[in-house]
This record gives structure tokens, C-alpha cells and sequence, in this order.
């Protein structure tokens, strides 16, 4: 058998975890880089790096052909496409398999099949994984719609069926608004799309994102590993993420669980998935979409559930067996993405230098950082530093720790969302659990950050180091003075 | 001067005067007439430790600017209010300063907000002279004598590199 | 209630854990520091600190009147001795409970009890904890020693019994030497120390180095975590800790933990403790020593058991229950205790400045340490940086890991252990989990650590370095060159 | 010598020469005669990355030395018994190395091990002058030019400070 060299086509953090995983593994690594990224960290770790081509995504990391001829040159026998990028293109796993190498990921008819988000919803439907309510054609009349709400429950969300952007959507609470609802909508339906044609669908209030890990290998074998509760959002985006969900029972986990798997084995699913579901307050839940990669939150899981599914997507790729059967959850994980994002000046990016960082140690720290010290952030691609993820035995002293590791953390040099985090810590809600896929923007959307006087204390560091720096200068009579406060002790010394 | 420098707290909370007086010991703190001994150090990292007199101790890291400071403490950056009057800003420096006029110059990249004067104008002291962001603050550039602005190279919005010249002042005879 | 405040009355990686479970359980915290430790992260990362005087050990962290007046100025309600320095003291134990402290530890009739060894030995046996069989008084004939070589099995070991310092020992492995041995020792033991008697004791051969967790509240729950393998030790003193024992089966590690709690329930034992036995190859087992404190290799416990020891010791001293009662084992994890020794000049110690420092990062990574980038290491002290712990789903995945961490670990300016850390997972032994407590050193006196040419790339690197630096100076009109290599990039940055 | 560098390989698995020779786009090494070009950067870290044509990546840290140099690389800090011979070591510097002689000092503290010379000496160009320990490693310091040695203050055992004068050479008249 040919000795395995595995090329990520990716960067960041990513590629980071996944050449670890290799070494793990005892397994060849290539990487790949744009012309932003020669001096970026992944590159250092891997033992053969090629250039892809100038800084833009379209140019370098999203060019199939440049990272197929990479393969080539290098020898590489595995392709990892890592999360975004080229990671849920079925034509960029089909090119892979067509030049004879091994796409750590599921087929390309998997990725296919979940690709168009209609067809996956009537898919799921038909393999019995529950999919949000709805009418499948447009109302004939508002009876027709009375009908549906009955079967379905109020509230209900009636559309314009050629509608989009949020325009030509109503809520309904009870049988007597959907007469003049359905008019109104008909009518905002026409003069926007030229349509007037109004179907209902099940309104999911205040839901959660709740997922399901799912992982297969090349002989049939489908397993889920538990959920994580990716709730807090900011416009859609996942900004915190957990395992387990605080709004999960083992009853309700085990029944998400087979939906995920009876999901994944409708599309002949194999590797590292994730299938998503809204969580409604009443406990049911219902298919949103399944992403056909490993996921960014896909730390939470590996300290809950003993697993590294890094390392596991590649055997499995490598078509070995997976390893374990029977897993069980201990203690609770959050993830913290730490984006080069000002919170608050509206998350604006904050591409630059990073000055100084200093990470927390000790027990149930663990961290996936894509930058040093030194890095540049560049503007060309996501702005996602790395990740922070504490572990411990429950979510209060998950939520501990993460406070007390945020403590120790320092970033300088761009404007992180660390604060965010910082906020969320003390927030009740965050703490007791007690959240839904709004809750954050809607804390945003109320001053989330209140400006405060400095502390004391704060007050005082800034003196004493203004006046360390004032001394600095000009009094010859006060070098020993001077060299208590010389900035730099280290830039004498060897790096 | 030597041993002791004012400072001048400018805060939403209120205006006062600090005064940071050196000892043998360590550095004697009067804040608005509350005066603190502290043992101060600065570690290895670049972070300084405070260790008041009665066991207290406070560590963070300090980036001086103008008017405010950054203060990095227990995981978060806070800006205080805190320049020292006499003091140039961390982020321009002067050249030749005396009798004749003064020279700003960028001490690290940064770019320039907004300009305040224009050629040929008279400038008091302390009068603000541009707005220079670097480093992720806003530093006022004010005028340490009082003048004529003799030339102006800085422009709003404009990129500066370390060591570029930003406005000349020249003392009016 | 008194809000709680915890000094620790320690220095390094011991009290940045205690600090650490302290912030994650809300306690304030204080430290104390000789005049060697001023700017030691442990004094940076406490609310209060107090100087406890010069730096060596019996002027601070030994001074028991410093460390009370600091806890009395600080206002300190609770006084930790992490290990080493005062954490086996019972008058020190003795002396916090008088001035109304409470002291973290066990009760101090209970460090006296196992402070004395060779009472201890008999305490133990009385509680019916196995420990290594031996004639109770000096051997009257041959045959007295052959009838006890009978019951305890050969072979045995004939020592003085006013012996000590390896002097007056030697092995008998059958009944035919007995007589000639006896002669020889007595004649030794009379010439070397003027007393002519002699004992046997039975020899356990290449036995390892065992040791169990036990843990107590003050309600008298007492309960075992598990077993440590400590084998890997160089004169006797630990390099490499692991959880669990590759030696130790379910059986085996059920049995040893009933004879560990046995042993601390003897001596009224609470708190964190370990009972460290030897382990024979046979699997038979002897008590050796308990350690009244929290160990240095707590953390390899903490991974496999999920369980937060420091802060477990911390809650019960407040008087809480154990927050814990079945418990399970999960996966593999091993320490390497970092020191500022040079393994190739004979472990010398190699104090200086840590000009770099870069860790390992990723899942299963864990570090405690006690110092940073360009921190003293003193002379005054235990020369140990800190530790890292990895974790994964077995032993060869976590000597994999381990592997990949090394290969990431860069320390410069002092000389370190790592180099041991990386012969040791190449190692077959090592591997193979096959060791005892002799094999390091046999190891070591084999030649562990060969002189071999610098790889290919080595020189390389050598090379370009070198003309990089030959290039920085001479050429103006390299200057783009020049910046290339700027080695300082960050000299001008903010710190 | 621009763009161009000779360095002197003396291991115990041999002796070469390394020429070192900069283009456009990056380095040759010409390592005993076989050719390899190497596209190297320095990381923010001090790290070098070199990228060879076949895609080889290594990465590693340089501490230049004499004889010797470290080399730390994927975990493990490797002597490499490389070195300038045009090239001072790291650790010391050379003053007024011109016709009239030359003064050596330290450049950063360290140790000295060992004096080969006494005062009034002649030394031919690249005797062995005295050997520093400094950062770790065992630096031969060798004479520059040939010459009588005018000065000596290096003695064996001493601890030197960063810029301690070593030993004067006087070239012969």
C-alpha cells in the first residue's frame, strides 16, 4: 500500500487540527497557500507546502485546478477540504476521485443530495426525519389554510411562494386573523414578485440550533455522538458552541440522534457529517440542513465524548472500520470563535498584527488557534482567529472556567470578540441556558456593551506606566530606575 | 521634574490631577489627594504588577497614548482617560522643540482622522493640531508651543509611515 | 460566612493550579514570594501577594512566621502548601489550625502518622494493607532465615539491621547460599556499622511504581481515583507519570484501591492523598509511603477520571461533600515533568532565561506551567519548569500525541528534559508500557542519548540562517533583502 | 562577496564547503557540489521557512554560532558545525580590525572557558585565540588577521559581560 500523504485545502485553524491529526496518526502532510499565506502558520506545520496563487479565495483556495496540480506535485494520495472553501463542492470531491485521490469526506451524491435545500427537505421528509410543517401548494382559500393551522397549530407563518428576503411573510396566531392576513399578503405578494400566490408553514417560535454529529465509515457503519447547542448567533452566525445542549434529555437525544443517522443513511452517507435541526420550546425538532464536513465547532464534541473526529474522518477514510461502537457523554464543553471582529463598533473586521497574545493554561483548556504572535490577519479571508474550548464536569463549571480563561487571555494588536464573550459570561440568561437562536441579537440589539468608567485599578496601571514611561527618558541619575522599567528585557535575548 | 510626573484624568466620571512621585521603595500614587505607596515591576511579558501596600495586587499591560491610555487587565482592554500634559504622545515625537518651533513626526505607522489646521495658521499652545489613529486609538496631536503653522504635510485620511512629518510650528518672533 | 480567601503557600506551576481552581470556584486568592519571585507569573496571577523574605527556601516558603503574618495581613481564611516546602509539615498543618486557618490538607495527626515511615510500615500492616514481608527481629541461625525464605518465597534480601545507605545487603535467591550470605553480611555490618545483626526481607524484583488517588471529605466519605504508573523515574525521583497503569487491570486496580483506602482510613485520612505502592511483576503488591498532599502527576488522574482534584481538595477543606461517587475511567494520559536540566551532561541543573517559549496546542494537550517567555529560572529552587499533560482514547494513541506535542515544544536558553521525552516515545520499552522502576537509569547508563550527524535539513537551516545573517549588515541595496530577514518584526510592536 | 556566502561544514561525518548565493526569488545552496534552490522567509516568530522546488517544507529556528550553530527543528535543538569563516561569531565583535589589528569583545554575557594565548604571543590568522561560552554553546574565537597579542584580559573561568574587551591582536609591523 502506498505510504498516505495527506494535502489540506485549507488554512487557518483548520488545517492546523488536521495536520495534528495527521501527526497523530503518523501521516505525511501537504499544505497549500495563497500568496497572503506563505508565512502563515500552517505552512510552517506541514512537511511540503505549494503555492496555490494570489491572495483571493477565487485565485488560491478555491481553484480545484491549482490544488489538484499541488496533489500532484507533492504526491499526495488524500484530500481534505477542511469547512467552507471548496469543503461542500461535489464537483471538487468528484475531480479528486477522478485523478485517483483519496476526498476525506462523504461521496460527491451525498454532498449532491444535501446541497439543494429543497430537495434534501422532501428527502428527509420521505425517509421520516421530521421537517418543519407546511403546505405543499399554494392556498386555494383560507379554509385551506384553517385546515393546515388545525393540523399543525397556531402560530403559523403564511409566504408568498415566489417570495425571499423576508418580504411577503405574516404571522398568524389564531383562525380569525388568517382571512385578512392571507388578502394582505396576496396583495404585498403581487406587487413584489407579480405573484399572489400564499402557502403556510408552521411557525417554529424562539427555536434553537440544535445539532447532531454524525459519523460513518466505508463499511455501513452510521453512528451519532451526541448533540451540541449552537444557539448563540449573531445574524445567523454561530458565535458560541456547546455540548451537551442544555435543552437536551438523554430521551430527546437519543430520539434526535436516529433522526440524524436515519438523515445521513438516506443519502448513503459516510465520514464526518452534521445534521441540523431547529429545536422548538415544546421539544420537537426539525430538519434544517445537514452539512457534509467536519464542522468549526467540532472540538465540543471530541472533550464530551472522548473521541477525535479529526483523526477518525481520516481512517475512516482510509477505509478502516470506526473505532468505537459505544460512547458515552462526561461533563460539558463551550467553544468560544474568536474573530478579528470589533463588538463594539458592529463586529467590523479588524484585519492587522497580532502585538501580543497569551493563552490560558491549566485543566480543560484547550485551543485551535490559527495565528501567533506576529501574525498578520490578512483582509482576504475570514477573520476567525482561532478557537478557545473549555471542558469540566458540568456547564456551571464549564461557564467558570471559560470566565476564568478569559481572564488570562490577551489579544492585542486587533479588536477580537473576546469582550463578547466576556459580556455572555455574565449574562443570566447565558448562564442558566435559557436561550434561543434570536437571543443574542436581540441583546446585541440592546446595548450589550454599557460604557463604564475605568476601574480603579485600571486607572492606576495607566499611571504608574505612563509614569514608568516618562522616567524612562530623561534622567540619567535614574538608570536603575530606567532598567526596572526597560519595556524590552527580551529583545536582547536570542529568539 | 525628575522622580515625579502629572498627570491629568480626564473621564466621563469626572477631571483630576495624579501625581506619580518615585521613592527608593517603589512609586508613591496621589490621586486626587489620595495618596497609595505601590512596588511596581514590570515582568518579563511587558505587563506591569502593582503591589499596594496593603497585600493588593493588580497586573496589566499599558499602551501610553494621547489623550487616552489602553489598560489590558484580567482579559480585558479598557481605555483610561489618563495623559501626562508635559508628555508627547507615544505616537509622534518632536524634533527640535526649543525656541525657534517644533516638528511632529509619526512614531509608528498609523493613519491620519483629521487635520485641525492649515498653513500659516496661529496656533496657542495645546492648541489641537490633527488626530493621528494608531495602535486602535485616536491620539490628539496638540501644540507644545505656541506658533505658526509653518508647513503641513499631514492630510485627513492619509497613511502615515514611521518617522513621516506631520505639521511644522514655527515661534512667531 | 467569612468570604473565602486562599493563600497558597507555594511558588511555580503548584500554586498557578491552585489559583486556577480557586478562580473557577470564585475564591480570592494570595500569594507569597521570596525576593527571587518578585515578577514569578504566580505573583502576577494572584488578588493579593507578601513578600516572604530572601530567596532561599528556609528564609520564605519554608518560614512558617512569614507565611502566617502574610496570611494574617492579607486576611487569608484558608492556606494551601501545595507539594514540597511545608505540604508535609504536621506543625505547620498544626500551627494554620491554631491561629484559626484552615489549612487544605489532611488532618495533621494524619501527615504524622504517614511521616514516620517505618511506623507507618507497621500501622499498615496492622490495617491489613500488604506490605513487603520481612523478618520482625535480627535472624538467630540460617535456618531461621531459610524458614522465613520458605513462607515469603525467594528471592530474599539480607540487610543489616543497623544498615542503611546500600551498605550490608545482599541477595539470596536459594536456600544453598543462605549460610554464606548470613556470614558475610553479619561480617560486613559488624565492620561498617559495630552491630552484627541482620534481617531478611523479601526482594521484590523490578517492581514498578504504583500509586493510587484517594480523596475525603470531612464526613468521612473516602474514596479511590484510580492508579498513577510512576516507574519511569531517574534515581528515584519521577520523570513521566501516566493514568492508568499499563500493569493494572480492572481486577488488579479494584484490589489496589480497597488496600489504598484501607491505608488512609487507618490514619483518619481526608482530603486529597496518594498511597504509593510497589507493584511486583507476579501482581502482587506492598505499601511503600502515602503522600499527604496533592502530587505533582495529579493531572494524569484529572484527565482520565474527569475529575477537578485541586478544586475538589479546596471544596471539602470548606467542609463540602465530595461532589463525587461513580466514577470511570476514560481513555489514557501522560505527564512530563519539564526541568531546567541538561540530559546529556548528566541532568545538571540549567538555570537561566527562558529567551523562547512555544506550546504545543490541539485536542488533548493540556500544560501546566510555572514559568513564561522570559522568565528567570533561580537557582534557589526545584528546577522544574512545568508539565505537560497529554490525553487520548488509549496508550499508543497517547504516546502518539505525545510525540506530535514534543515536536511542537520549543524551549531556548536553558537547557530541558524534552530531548529525554523524545528517546523516551521511540523507545520499544517506552511503548510497549514494559518497564520498572530501574529501567530509566539502566537506560541512561546504556548511552540513551547517541551523537549523530545533523540531518540534511538541519545544515540547510544552519546555512541559510547563516547567510541571512551574513546579509542583514553589509548590502544597502539589499535592503528588501534585509527586511526579509528582519528578525525582529515584532521588536516594533506594541507588547 | 554580495549576494554570495561561504560557509564551512566540519562535522564528524565530514568536512565541505556550503555556498549560500541569493537570486530574485530566493536562495541557492550549493551544499558539496549539489545544487538546491530553496524559496526561505523569516515567521513572525524568528522562525525560517524554507520551501524547496519540490515542495519540501522545513521550518526551524537558527542560532548562529562559532564553530557551531543551534538549529531548532521540529522539537529538537541539533548542534551544526557550520560557520563563516569571514563571519565573526554572534558573540563577539571585532573593533578596528583593520591594518593595525584588532580588539576583541563579547557581545553578549557568557563565560570564558578557556585561554589559548599569553600576552606578547604571535598568532597566525585563524589561531585559536580563547573559547566563550555564551547562549548555550562553546564559541571558538579565532584571530582575524596574523598578528602579536598586545592585550589580554579574558582569563579562564571569568563571567563577561556584554562588551568585556577579550584580548587585543597587533599585526606585525
Amino acid at each position: 500500500m502506498v505510504k498516505p500523504r495527506l494535502l489540506v485545502a485549507n488554512r487557518g485553524e483548520i488545517a492546523l487540527r488536521i495536520f495534528r491529526a495527521c501527526r497523530d496518526l503518523g501521516i505525511e502532510t501537504v499544505a497549500v497557500y495563497s500568496d497572503a499565506d506563505r508565512k502563515a502558520p500552517h505552512v510552517a506545520a506541514a512537511d511540503r507546502a505549494v503555492r496555490l496563487g494570489p491572495a483571493p479565495a477565487a485565485q488560491s483556495y478555491l481553484s480545484v485546478a491549482a490544488i489538484l496540480a499541488a496533489a500532484e506535485k507533492t504526491g499526495a494520495t488524500l484530500v481534505h477540504p477542511g469547512y467552507g472553501f471548496l469543503s461542500e463542492n461535489a464537483a471538487f470531491a468528484r475531480a479528486c476521485g477522478e485523478v485517483g485521490l483519496t476526498f476525506v469526506g462523504p461521496p460527491a451524491s451525498a454532498i449532491e443530495a444535501m446541497g439543494s435545500k429543497t430537495a434534501a427537505r422532501q428527502r428527509m421528509a420521505a425517509a421520516g426525519v421530521p421537517v418543519v410543517p407546511g403546505m405543499s401548494a399554494a392556498a386555494a382559500s383560507a379554509a385551506e389554510v384553517e385546515r393546515f393551522a388545525g393540523e399543525a397549530g397556531y402560530p403559523i407563518l403564511l409566504k408568498a411562494s415566489a417570495g425571499g428576503g423576508g418580504k411577503g411573510m405574516r404571522q398568524v396566531d389564531s383562525p380569525g386573523e388568517i382571512a385578512s392576513a392571507l388578502d394582505r399578503v396576496a396583495s404585498e405578494a403581487r406587487a413584489s414578485f407579480a405573484d399572489g400566490s400564499v402557502y403556510a408553514e408552521k411557525l417554529i417560535e424562539k427555536p434553537r440550533h440544535v445539532e447532531v454529529q454524525v459519523i460513518g465509515d466505508s463499511r455501513g457503519h452510521l453512528v451519532a455522538v451526541g448533540e451540541r447547542e449552537c444557539s448563540i448567533q449573531r445574524r445567523h452566525q454561530k458565535v458560541v458552541e456547546e455540548c451537551p445542549s442544555p435543552a437536551v434529555s438523554a430521551e430527546l437525544r437519543g430520539r434526535m440522534s436516529e433522526a440524524a443517522v436515519a438523515a445521513a443513511a438516506a443519502v448513503g452517507y459516510s465520514s464526518c457529517g452534521t445534521v441540523e435541526f431547529l429545536l422548538a420550546s415544546d421539544g420537537a425538532f426539525y430538519f434544517l440542513e445537514m452539512n457534509t464536513r467536519l464542522q468549526v465547532e467540532h472540538p465540543v464534541t471530541e472533550e464530551v465524548w472522548g473521541v477525535d473526529l479529526a483523526a477518525e474522518m481520516i481512517r475512516v477514510a482510509l477505509g478502516e472500520p470506526l473505532s468505537f461502537s459505544d460512547l458515552t457523554p462526561r461533563g460539558h464543553a463551550i467553544e468560544c470563535r474568536i474573530y478579528a471582529e470589533d463588538p463594539r463598533r458592529g463586529f467590523a473586521p479588524s484585519p492587522g498584527t497580532i502585538s501580543a497574545l497569551r493563552l490560558p493554561q491549566g485543566p480543560g483548556i484547550r485551543h485551535d488557534m490559527g495565528v501567533e504572535q506576529g501574525s498578520v490577519v490578512p483582509f482576504d479571508y475570514d477573520p476567525m482567529l482561532g478557537k478557545l474550548i473549555v471542558h469540566a464536569a458540568d456547564r456551571p463549571a464549564a461557564v467558570s472556567r471559560l470566565a476564568r480563561a478569559l481572564e488570562e487571555y490577551e489579544i492585542w494588536g486587533v479588536e477580537t470578540t473576546l469582550p463578547l464573550f466576556r459580556r455572555l459570561v455574565e449574562d443570566e440568561d447565558f448562564r442558566a441556558g435559557a436561550f434561543d437562536v434570536q437571543w443574542l441579537d436581540r441583546r446585541l440589539a440592546g446595548g450589550f456593551f454599557p460604557d463604564r468608567p475605568p476601574a480603579p485599578e485600571d486607572v492606576f496601571l495607566a499611571a504608574v506606566g505612563l509614569a514608568a514611561e516618562g522616567m524612562d527618558a530623561p534622567s540619567a541619575s535614574r538608570e536603575e530606575k530606567a532598567s526596572l522599567w526597560r519595556r524590552t528585557a527580551r529583545r536582547d535575548s536570542v529568539r | 521634574m525628575h522622580g515625579r510626573i502629572r498627570l491629568h484624568y480626564r473621564g466621563a466620571d469626572g477631571a483630576r490631577e495624579i501625581v506619580v512621585a518615585w521613592t527608593s521603595s517603589g512609586a508613591v500614587v496621589d490621586d486626587g489627594g489620595v495618596r497609595s505607596e505601590v512596588d511596581a515591576v514590570r515582568l518579563p511579558d511587558g505587563r506591569l504588577s502593582l503591589l499596594f501596600a496593603d497585600g493588593r495586587q493588580v497586573c496589566g499591560r499599558v499602551v501610553a497614548g494621547r489623550p487616552e491610555s489602553l489598560v489590558g487587565r484580567r482579559g480585558a482592554i479598557v481605555r483610561v482617560p489618563l495623559a501626562d500634559p508635559r508628555h508627547r504622545a507615544a505616537h509622534t515625537e518632536m524634533e527640535a522643540s526649543d525656541a525657534s518651533g517644533e516638528e511632529v513626526r509619526a512614531l509608528m505607522p498609523g493613519r491620519v482622522v483629521e487635520v485641525q489646521v492649515s498653513e500659516g495658521d496661529t496656533v496657542a499652545a495645546g492648541a489641537l493640531l490633527l488626530i493621528l489613529e494608531a495602535m486602535k486609538m485616536q491620539n490628539e496631536i496638540r501644540a507644545s508651543v505656541a506658533g505658526r503653522v509653518s508647513r503641513l504635510t499631514a492630510s485627513a485620511g492619509q497613511a502615515v509611515e514611521k518617522g513621516a512629518h506631520l505639521v511644522s510650528l514655527e515661534v512667531q518672533p
